[in-house]
């Protein structure tokens, strides 16, 4: 059975607009993958539709979210307090598959996108290569160091760790897989650097949805074989797979 | 202790809450948070004869209290339908609907055909999709055009035959009259309403089709009038639904007249909301005392 | 520095924004809250022929992100208007905008002779009034009915004539076309969507009419659509509106191709509503580098 | 000018479900008159009509609002923190007649009706006799106390004060005039009894509102000289225009 509703722990900003939420959540009820995601709503009717938002890390009793307010949705709720409940569906979705993962990982994140790779990182026990990308205010990068190989951050602007993009620091052929979140051009921009030295590449990809439970098809990710349903089928996918 | 069985049809539900086509793929993803055999019925995904890959482009859109869809009848076609979904579908031990599109008579027809064959327990027959092109909803603007395919699907149907309207009918309760005349054993209304957005930063539809279908919350109003509307017009029984989210909203529907209920875009918005629907109807019974939903079925 | 400027019917709005009828009073009331004259124009409540005390029951509702109203074109009547009212909305220098309804082709004629020798600027004709009983929507209806209505009234009226359209309206393009070709120097649209609402403590309608008319965000995607499609029918110039809450808002209307835009229910929202949205029209052209409106006006 | 929105600088629960808030408020823009009210909303879209809520009290510098969590509205509002801003349009309506109230004065409120009186009776100056009814929980009576010639504090199961309704307690003889807020049957048998003993009488009326302003017509009262708006052309009303 997939939980429903959580009590919030904690809810605050960690830098400008990126906030963390902590939600209690019994493992024993559901398992948590890196890669899946929660759907999250107020239980106002404040706005519609609830909202998927990645697993930034998993213990026993909670889940963490990293998220970016956005717009209504995130507005909304960012501003739940402790003790308060929201409306918490999951775990959703694929997630990374970890028996994929052998050998040298790296794990590229660019901005907000940088939330899921870190319970991946976790699960990779210290072996993982990370690289952040982030426009100007670099946050989280901490985190990563604890279960990491290497981190490396990057900004576009040079004002923290190396100037500009990550994709300009990665070494593909050093690595037997890559896995990446961030902006579509940014991921296209690394799976092409994959392909190039045939090395398999993993992409958490970002959809409007409704359901975030594959029942309204309204995710679509054109693959090779077909309409796929970024929710159920994914978020995560083998670059090779996708038609974009 | 309230009763909330439903007969229509020749069938006995065991409540009035059926789970809308599109909004609840078919089921399976739902059995992950309650005992489906707690409903009434499971309408499946819209099907047609062959399958669909559905739209391109943006697919969802939310706006105030609203959905706008333009998912484009993506289905697997009658055929896998019947040999992957449907024994799924019946295991769940509750009624199974099959809603059917189609862009063509002939597609409709051979459609039914199949299904005669199956355990379906009744066919909603879906003349009211905005989001396919020559499809469905062209059948459902005018009535003269909606007797026609309608007379046309029943005679070669088996199985009890739901008409699900378009809201975009131009005299919804004269479509309502039409279908029943031509045979149809029961309504079902509203589809999604035509609706549009414009993302204004891109200059640009939302949607590669441009128009798309409204539903959710903000339709209930409109939804609410057009079942009262029809109720009053025809003898058969009738399904209410549009942006029903609470116990509440579906007994306005039962006392405008309704004899079942859908649940659509509820589901993308608490997955088991049609549970705690059937569970608050049954509540709000007890508590005045109302032993059948005959007692209170269109009092309006 | 855009330039929010609109030539239309022959003459020059400041901007785009009139403020819907039913919702703005005669303006007084909003006086408190700014400066009237910044606004495009004014539409005053719909008037009648004689006066007309509205319904009764309740008249106001909440529904998700709508509000369903059942006033019942409460009005003092034309003459009570032309000396009363009319003055004063003159004084705010702005377009003053009298909205007629009717339940009569004579009453019609007879308030457009009166409001022929006056100063309004423009007359917009309520052929879609859900709220009375053979009143006005009856019109709205069929376009053949509305086409003979039209043509009449534009026969008699000497003021440039700007006709209201009803969502009910069977096929709403088509509905646009016949008041074009009966003489409408403009078309507005939407006015409310017939709904319903009912109160289940008490079992009854909400409403002593029973329907009553839908307004607010809620309808924005259905009146966006219907905006969309009547600009791309007629020729003459289009006065969009329907759920308009905001600056984005107006301009979807606005690249849907609408020369005009009304905002009714917002009003209640925030009294100030109409002047946030002129403001935000400003600054997103400026920000976008847009001179004039003609440069997204109908782009989709 | 009306003032459109304000900061809040207290909004807490005084008992069960009823809140007390306070806004900021300068009253060098717009005086404000006992009976008065403002419409309230969020600033976000949990709810779409502003709520007509009554001044409890008002000084130079703030307005104080009593109100009882209803619904969604209401429920919303009492979310707000202090800080935060809400938008408050007013202030509203016609409010008391000061001018008219001379004499010998009783002021009746029956439940969260029991809101626009304080204010009042601090305007009547010692003078009022002041009658307050509630169900079984009292509360607010100690404010009312500070301004009021004598409170009588009566409950429906004589919990406290005394048992019974206002209505059994009131000798309208005694009075030039009633003042009257609460549920419309109370409001109703007082004005029968003022009218036995012909005494003016002085209710607010409640209505349904959307726009709080006069410019919808949403909010009818029936009267001997046709339809008036509650909340331009009142909310008080003299009892023996009306037509209800
Ligand atoms: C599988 C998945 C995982 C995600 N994980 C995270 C995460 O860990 N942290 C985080 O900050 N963000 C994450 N996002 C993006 C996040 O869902 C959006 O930022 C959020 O939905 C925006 O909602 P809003 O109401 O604030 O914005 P609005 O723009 O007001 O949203 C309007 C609508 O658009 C949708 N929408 C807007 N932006 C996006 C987007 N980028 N992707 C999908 N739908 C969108 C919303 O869901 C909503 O339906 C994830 C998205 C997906 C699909
Ligand atoms: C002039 C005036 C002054 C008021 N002063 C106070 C006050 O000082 N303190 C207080 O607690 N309450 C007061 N009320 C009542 C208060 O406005 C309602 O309790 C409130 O609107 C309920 O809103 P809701 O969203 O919580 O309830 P809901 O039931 O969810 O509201 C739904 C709709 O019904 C309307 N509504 C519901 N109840 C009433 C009602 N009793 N009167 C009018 N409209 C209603 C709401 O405004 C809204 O539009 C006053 C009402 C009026 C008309
Ligand atoms: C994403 C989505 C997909 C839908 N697909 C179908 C469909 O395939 N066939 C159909 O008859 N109706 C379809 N509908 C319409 C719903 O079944 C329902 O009629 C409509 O959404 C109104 O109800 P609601 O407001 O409760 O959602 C779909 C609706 C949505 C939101
Ligand atoms: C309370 C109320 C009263 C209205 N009265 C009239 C009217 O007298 N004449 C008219 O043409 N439209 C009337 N309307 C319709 C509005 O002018 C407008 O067409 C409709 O509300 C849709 O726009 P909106 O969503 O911006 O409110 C009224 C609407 C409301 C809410
Ligand atoms: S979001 Fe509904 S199927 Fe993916
Ligand atoms: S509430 Fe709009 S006129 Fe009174």
């Amino acid at each position: 059975m997939k939980t429903l509703k959580s009590k919030i722990l904690l809810n605050e900003k960690v830098l400008n607009n990126i906030y963390k939420l902590v939600i209690e959540f019994n493992s024993e009820i559901d398992e948590i993958k890196p890669g899946q995601f929660f759907m999250l709503k107020t239980l106002d009717n404040s706005f519609l539709l609830p909202r998927p938002i990645s697993v930034n890390d998993a213990n026993e009793n909670t889940v963490t979210f990293l998220y970016r307010v956005e717009g209504i949705g995130t507005t909304q709720i960012c501003k739940l307090r402790e003790k308060e409940e929201i409306q918490a569906v999951g775990s959703l979705g694929n997630g990374f598959n970890l028996n994929e993962l052998n050998g040298k990982i790296a794990v590229v994140g660019g901005g907000i996108g940088i939330a899921p790779l870190l319970y991946l990182t976790k699960k990779l026990g210290n072996n993982a290569d990370v690289y952040l990308g982030y426009k100007d205010c670099v946050y989280y990068n901490e985190e990563f160091e604890k279960y990491a190989n290497s981190v490396t951050v990057i900004t576009e602007d040079g004002s923290s760790g190396k100037k500009g993009y990550v994709t300009d620091y990665i070494n593909y052929e050093n690595y037997d897989a890559v896995v990446t979140c961030g902006p579509e051009i940014m991921m296209f921009k690394i799976s092409d650097g994959c392909k190039a030295k045939n090395v398999s590449c993993y992409m958490s990809l970002e959809r409007r949805m409704a359901c975030g439970l594959g029942a309204c098809l309204g995710c679509t990710v054109e693959t090779k074989i077909g309409n796929k349903r970024a929710c159920k089928d994914g978020p995560v996918f083998l670059s090779e797979e996708l038609l974009i | 202790m309230a009763d909330l069985k439903v007969k229509a049809m020749g069938m006995q539900f065991k409540n009035p809450i059926l789970t809308a086509s599109g909004t609840f793929g078919f089921g399976e993803e739902f059995s992950e948070f309650y005992d489906l055999s707690l409903l009434g019925g499971i309408c499946s995904k819209g099907l047609t004869l062959n399958s669909k890959p559905g739209n391109t482009g943006i697919r969802v859109w939310e706006t105030p209290m609203g959905l706008i869809n333009s998912i484009g009848l993506q289905n697997p076609g009658v055929d896998r339908f019947i040999t992957e979904e449907l024994p799924k579908m019946k295991s769940y031990k509750t009624k199974v609907i099959a809603n059917l599109g189609g862009n063509t008579e002939q597609e409709y027809l051979t459609g039914i055909e199949k299904l005669n064959n199956t355990d379906v327990d009744l066919i909603e027959l879906n003349i009211s999709c905005p989001n396919v092109k020559c499809g469905g909803m062209a059948f459902g603007i005018k009535s003269e055009v909606a007797f026609e395919i309608v007379s046309k699907v029943k005679s070669a149907c088996q199985k009890p035959l739901m008409v699900k309207l378009s809201p975009n009918a131009e005299n919804i309760a004269e479509m309502a009259v039409a279908c029943e005349e031509a045979g149809a054993d029961s309504i079902s209304l509203i589809n999604t309403i035509k609706a549009m957005a414009i993302d204004i930063k891109k200059r640009k539809a939302v949607f590669d089709n441009v128009y798309a279908g409204l539903s959710g919350p903000c339709v209930k109003p409109v939804a609410l009038r057009m079942v009262h509307e029809v109720c009053k017009a025809v003898k058969v029984p009738v399904c209410g639904l549009g942006g029903i989210m609470s116990a509440e909203d579906a007994i306005e529907f039962i006392m405008a007249g309704a004899t079942l209920i859908q649940i659509g875009t509820g589901n993308f918005i608490k997955p088991n909301i049609a549970i705690d629907i059937i569970n608050g109807i049954e509540e709000f019974m007890d508590k005045n005392n109302i032993k059948t939903l005959d007692e209170i079925r269109g009092i309006i």
